[in-house]
């Protein structure tokens, strides 16, 4: 976690988040240069999700510092002694610029594929409708989805809604992809085709954060593994140390738990 | 069976029939805007205007539309002449009238109604989808207006039709402020002729006419964003 | 035992209720002394507007009491009795010293009046295109209104119209601005109780009683309790 | 206008103040409203399971009963069920050569109210039990469940839930709807407030009075239907 | 298939089955004698789920013939030229006699994890409920729950619900246990808990026809394997020929993808 070279992508330190009173994330750091992939592994309920969405702030964390392409969020501390935003601007900003795929795709019904990938650019970035047309169709070639683009997301199977995320995610050109277990609502035969997808994102060199389940493909992308346990990082390393000689007992289980 | 009469009242039919379709479109339009606006402000985070809203659906759902009217046409517009100017302004041929109190009524009584179910449309839209809207750098301004404002009212567009049925069924009601709706026209021609049935089933041909249509319509606009349809239920 | 029907909605000086659910009023007493006379048992029952033909078809009455105007389109449905009472049409307005209802007070203005009524018959006749006529559904509405300064005049049967004057909201705002001029081919049918058709023998009979109260001078007796004038 | 004194006469529970007329309106209104209420829960109980029940003739004779009574106006409904219903009724009669029966008022209008809320409440009932997932009936074909015990233990329970948001509403319509039951003569609450208002002149004052009443009214029933929907939640996990 | 040696649990032949024109089954076959466990695997899509159905009549076959510990399940052709159980009170009486364990568990809600295990003992068989009361919570303590037996349904994990209704329909003494994926919708750490579940009732010696996607169990457990391919049974064996050495192309390719 200590590899500040360059401007990091994504440099996140010391989050503490409570829900009432009870405390999930106890202190987690991260830090993503350009190119890496992090992948975070840990058993169900180690608060993994909680981090992830910390990082965009769908969840405001309590405590912490973060920085985005070297940009500083800026946090006031509120009369219930919690950290607010100081700024909803920076943070809508910052967002567009961490692209987030969900464990249940979370396209909306109401539109195309086509028109849930340049919703945002257009409204959000306000491109002009025909450039990101453009940019939606070559992503969605990409994905294998050009064929789809003028379905409605209710009409596709559970991977290519998941492409389709995926595709949207990227229009609006995102420093960093964040991934919330982007498989794990795919039955087996679907699981595939997206980490086809994903595998071809990390070969670009793209900065990616990943929640998975998928051991054996973290361990094959990643350039980083993080393991946590409980809300905090219990094992953090190169993903051939983390998976191969993992130092913390609970670690070791669990890495060997999930190669059964 | 006689319908003799159809011919001599036919330009009050004809008028009662336009008004009771301009009542409705009224009063749907407006109060829909008006609905919006209570749902909105029913699931934001200002305590004040929560409470406003609760308060506001709450009195309108809780007594019956003729009661309303009474209070606003006799009630509030009784003091209308007394606001300084009023009399005197262009607006007075308009606020004068039992249409506008009409309208105002059913305007308001719509709203409440469909606050309500707009604001439980809301509720059921899946949080994962607004907060892909929320990920992808959508002001909440903006995920209201792009994202969850039309899912709610897709989610929403089944109940929405029967609640314009509704609405037209209430219309009737507004000839206890002398508007002379189709009902008012029914009415009128019952007591002149004593007939009893002829003219309410006229009337009733009418509105079932027009159910049929606002059926339609709604189903055109269901159709218009393809669901899934789950299978062997 | 003769069954009358009576209007549910209040018509003072006609037909009301007191607080103690108890119907009063002058048709009541008319109906009282018709009874006496023919000695019969007479028992009200409450109808709404809109029940009164078909009860009187299906026979849950035996007649309309209830200030129904004779007119001829009506008889193509039912039969009348001889008019009990006739409705003498008045107008009531603001409190302006203006003191008669010819066309040049009424030109331009807005007239209330109860839908289907004989007022609203003589308003087409006379009045239709120098004024303006807006419907009620029950001349009570119409009063609200002038109340409230909606409507110019209210054009009503003089006995609820003065009944109104009375009260404090009728006493507050508007006086009696006078009769209309007459017109026998519509104010002269006056109002009678509505039978069904062909029921010749109850007709005969609540006729003949009709005449005897008449004559008897009971019905001038109790009319004084409510009018100013004769009724009949 | 009028000063204190005056308006608690007028709202003064014994003649000649009008408060208990308006009470007796009130408690009339909530008669008709229970019994209808009741009388329709029975009717959409069969209404649902009629249309649900795949049988050709009967899905068609609901159908038609739902569709008609829904797009007709209430008013309307009440006067033609009311006086036809009566008529033809004793039209029966007599072609049996019996007499013709006098119908209660409060009776009929229970009857007329009850047989258009059967109406709305088949689409309640029926959407409610669509909404059981099929899997619950399924785990109970799979124990042998016989149709009418799958019905009493396993559909009625699941449905209930999902059918009082329906029902909450179709309350507090009925209620209001009532106030219609004044075409045929029954004096119930609107009734009451016109007739205490133009005997008076006071008509702000009884409206007012009115509103309150039908307020308290379904406030009170906003409760109950709050409690019991909890009741029947207790199995669910609640919103977060 | 063709072991027919006593009397089987359960004697399945030839069942078709179509879904309007389209035809899902065509004809297949299962027998299992007391003590079996048949595992039915088979791509998704390939009628697996539509089988297990029609064995417990939940889907009525077109054709077939059905007989349960010896007891022959009577037919009579409809107008529309299919099949009709002529008989409803013994597909009733049956059904009880085969314990179906649903993918999406299907406990009823509005009733605690007690009521639900006793609901089918009490009311279909009409055990006096303090019998039956004793037997589940016995059955309850078996499958881990006991302490949980007053929860609602709602409030118990997908691992610990699914037990529940393997406890239920074990409570009814079924001389067979049909499972339908009774692990699929349990994320992978709950997975664990249901098949030591199931592992112990195939110990014990009960018959069992299961569809499950978890190859490694099947080939543990299993007595049989049967391989389903559109509607089809395309391979059936006992688990080392299936998975070891399989005959047709499609298992073969199927058990080695499996395996990745
Ligand atoms: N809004 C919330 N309010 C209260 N508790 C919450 C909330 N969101 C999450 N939690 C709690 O935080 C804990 C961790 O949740 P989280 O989803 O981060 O785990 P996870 O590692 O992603 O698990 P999984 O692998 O199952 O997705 C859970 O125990 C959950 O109960
Ligand atoms: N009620 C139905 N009506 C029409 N088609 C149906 C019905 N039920 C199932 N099918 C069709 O039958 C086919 C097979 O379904 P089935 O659920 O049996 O497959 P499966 O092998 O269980 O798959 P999975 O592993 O995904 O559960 C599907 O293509 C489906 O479309
Ligand atoms: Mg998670
Ligand atoms: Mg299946």
């Amino acid at each position: 976690m200590r590899t500040e070279t360059s401007t990091p992508a994504l440099l996140v330190k010391d989050v503490h988040k409570s829900f009432g009173k009870h405390e999930v994330l106890r202190g987690v750091s991260l830090a993503a240069q350009k190119g890496d992939v992090v992948s975070i592994i840990g058993s169900s309920g180690s608060r993994k999700s909680t981090f992830l969405r910390c990082i965009n702030f769908l969840e405001i964390p309590d405590r912490g510092t973060f920085q985005v392409n070297g940009e500083d969020v800026t946090f006031r501390v509120g009369r219930d002694g919690k950290c607010h935003p100081s700024n909803w601007r920076q943070i809508e900003r910052l967002r567009s610029g961490l692209g987030m795929v969900f464990q249940s795709f979370n396209l909306w019904p109401h539109m195309t594929i086509l028109q849930n990938v340049i919703e945002a650019p257009v409204h959000v970035l306000g491109i002009d409708r025909k450039t990101a047309i453009e940019k939606a169709e070559a992503l969605l070639t990409k994905v294998g989805l050009y064929d789809k683009k003028d379905a409605y997301p209710a009409f596709l199977s559970g991977g290519q809604q998941q492409r389709a995320s995926i595709a949207r995610a990227l229009c609006v050109d995102p420093s960093v992809m964040l991934f919330d277990e982007p498989t794990s609502a795919l039955d087996p035969e679907l699981v595939g085709e997206v980490l086809k997808v994903i595998r071809s994102l990390a070969d670009e060199g793209r900065t990616m954060v990943m929640v998975t389940h998928e051991m054996k493909f973290a361990r094959d992308v990643s350039t980083r593994v993080m393991f946590l346990h409980r809300g905090q990082v219990e094992e953090a390393g190169p993903p051939s140390q983390v998976f191969g000689a993992p130092i913390s007992a609970r670690c070791k289980e669990f890495v060997a738990a999930g190669s059964h | 069976m006689e319908f003799g009469w159809v011919l001599e009242y036919r330009d009050l039919l004809l008028h009662g029939a336009f008004l009771t379709c301009v009542l409705l479109a009224i009063s749907v339009i407006f109060g829909f805007s008006l609905a919006i606006i209570l749902a909105v402000s029913q699931v934001s985070d200002n305590a004040v205007s929560r409470w406003i809203s609760k308060g506001y659906c709450t009195f309108f759902r809780g007594t019956p539309l003729l009661i309303q009217l009474w209070l606003i046409y006799y009630g509030l517009g009784s003091y209308l002449p007394y606001v300084p100017g009023l009399r005197t302004s262009f607006l007075w041929p308009v606020m004068r009238e039992g249409l506008f109190f009409a309208a105002l009524a059913l305007t308001l009584n719509f709203a409440a109604y469909q606050g309500e179910i707009l604001r439980g449309a809301m509720l059921a839209v899946p949080k994962g989808e607004l907060e892909a809207a929320r990920a992808v750098g959508m002001s909440a301004r903006m995920v209201l207006r792009r994202i969850w404002l039309p899912r709610a009212i897709r989610i929403g567009l089944p109940t929405f039709a029967g609640e314009v049925v509704l609405q037209l069924k209430a219309t009737p009601i507004v000839f206890s402020v002398t508007v002379m709706d189709l009902y008012g026209a029914a009415y009128k021609i019952r007591q002149d002729t004593l007939l009893v049935y002829e003219p309410l089933l006229f009337v009733t041909v009418f509105y079932v006419g027009l159910t049929f249509l606002i059926t339609q319509v709604f189903q055109k606009m269901e159709n218009a964003v393809p669901v899934q349809r789950r299978h062997g239920v | 035992e003769i069954r009358f029907g009576i209007v549910n909605e209040a018509y003072p000086p006609y037909t009301t209720k007191d607080a103690s659910g108890k119907a009063i009023g002058w048709e009541i007493d008319l109906m009282d002394a018709v009874c006496q006379d023919l000695k019969e048992k007479c028992t009200i029952v409450d109808v709404a507007w809109d029940g009164l033909i078909p009860a009187l078809e299906s026979k849950k009455i035996d007649v309309i009491w209830s200030s129904m105007s004779i007119t001829d389109e009506r008889k193509k449905r039912i039969d009348f009795t001889d008019k009990y009472y006739s409705a003498l049409a008045g107008m009531a307005g603001p409190k302006d010293g203006v003191m008669s209802v010819g066309p040049e007070q009424l030109k331009g203005k807005t007239i209330g009046i109860a839908v289907s009524t004989t007022q609203s018959k003589y308003f087409q006749k006379h009045f239709a295109d120098i004024a303006t006529e807006k419907s009620y559904s029950t001349v009570d509405e119409s009063f609200q209104d002038l109340a409230s300064g909606r409507i110019d005049y209210v054009f009503a049967d003089t006995g609820p119209l003065k009944e109104f004057l009375k009260t404090d909201l009728g006493k507050g705002c508007c006086e009696y601005k006078g009769s209309v001029a007459p017109d026998d081919a519509i104010l002269g049918a006056g109002v009678g109780g509505g039978i069904r058709k062909g029921d010749d023998e109850l007709r005969e009979k609540l006729n003949g009683a009709i005449k005897a109260v008449r004559a008897s001078g009971k019905y001038a007796e109790f009319s004084k309790k409510y009018f100013d004038y004769d009724p009949y | 206008m009028n000063s204190p004194n005056s308006v608690l006469d007028l709202l003064s529970i014994a003649p000649p103040g009008w408060g208990g007329v308006l009470l007796v309106g009130a408690v009339a209104s909530l008669l008709i409203s229970f019994g209808a209420y009741l009388v329709g829960m029975a009717l959409g109980l069969c209404g649902a399971l009629g249309k649900l029940s795949g049988l050709g003739p009967l899905y068609f004779v609901f159908n038609a009963y739902t569709t008609i009574i829904r797009a007709v106006p209430e008013l309307i409904l009440i006067v033609a069920l009311y006086y036809a219903g009566t008529d033809g009724l004793n039209r029966i009669l007599a072609a049996a050569d019996l007499g013709p029966i006098e119908v209660n008022g409060l009776f009929a209008a229970i009857a007329v109210l009850g047989f258009v809320q059967g109406a709305y409440m088949t689409e309640v009932l029926r959407g409610a039990i669509l909404a059981i997932p099929v899997g619950q009936l399924e785990a109970a074909k799979a124990f042998g469940m016989r149709p009418t015990l799958r019905f009493r233990r396993i559909i009625l329970p699941a449905l209930i839930p999902n059918a009082l948001p329906g029902f909450a509403n179709l309350w507090m319509s009925v209620i209001k709807d009532s106030a219609l039951i004044a075409v045929v003569g029954y004096q119930e609450l609107a009734l009451a407030t016109r007739v205490a208002a133009s005997n008076t002149k006071q008509y702000m004052l009884f409206f007012m009075a009115a509103a309150a009443l039908y307020l308290v009214i379904t406030i009170v029933s906003n409760m109950l239907f709050s409690a019991l929907e909890a009741y029947f939640r207790r199995g669910q996990r609640p919103l977060s």
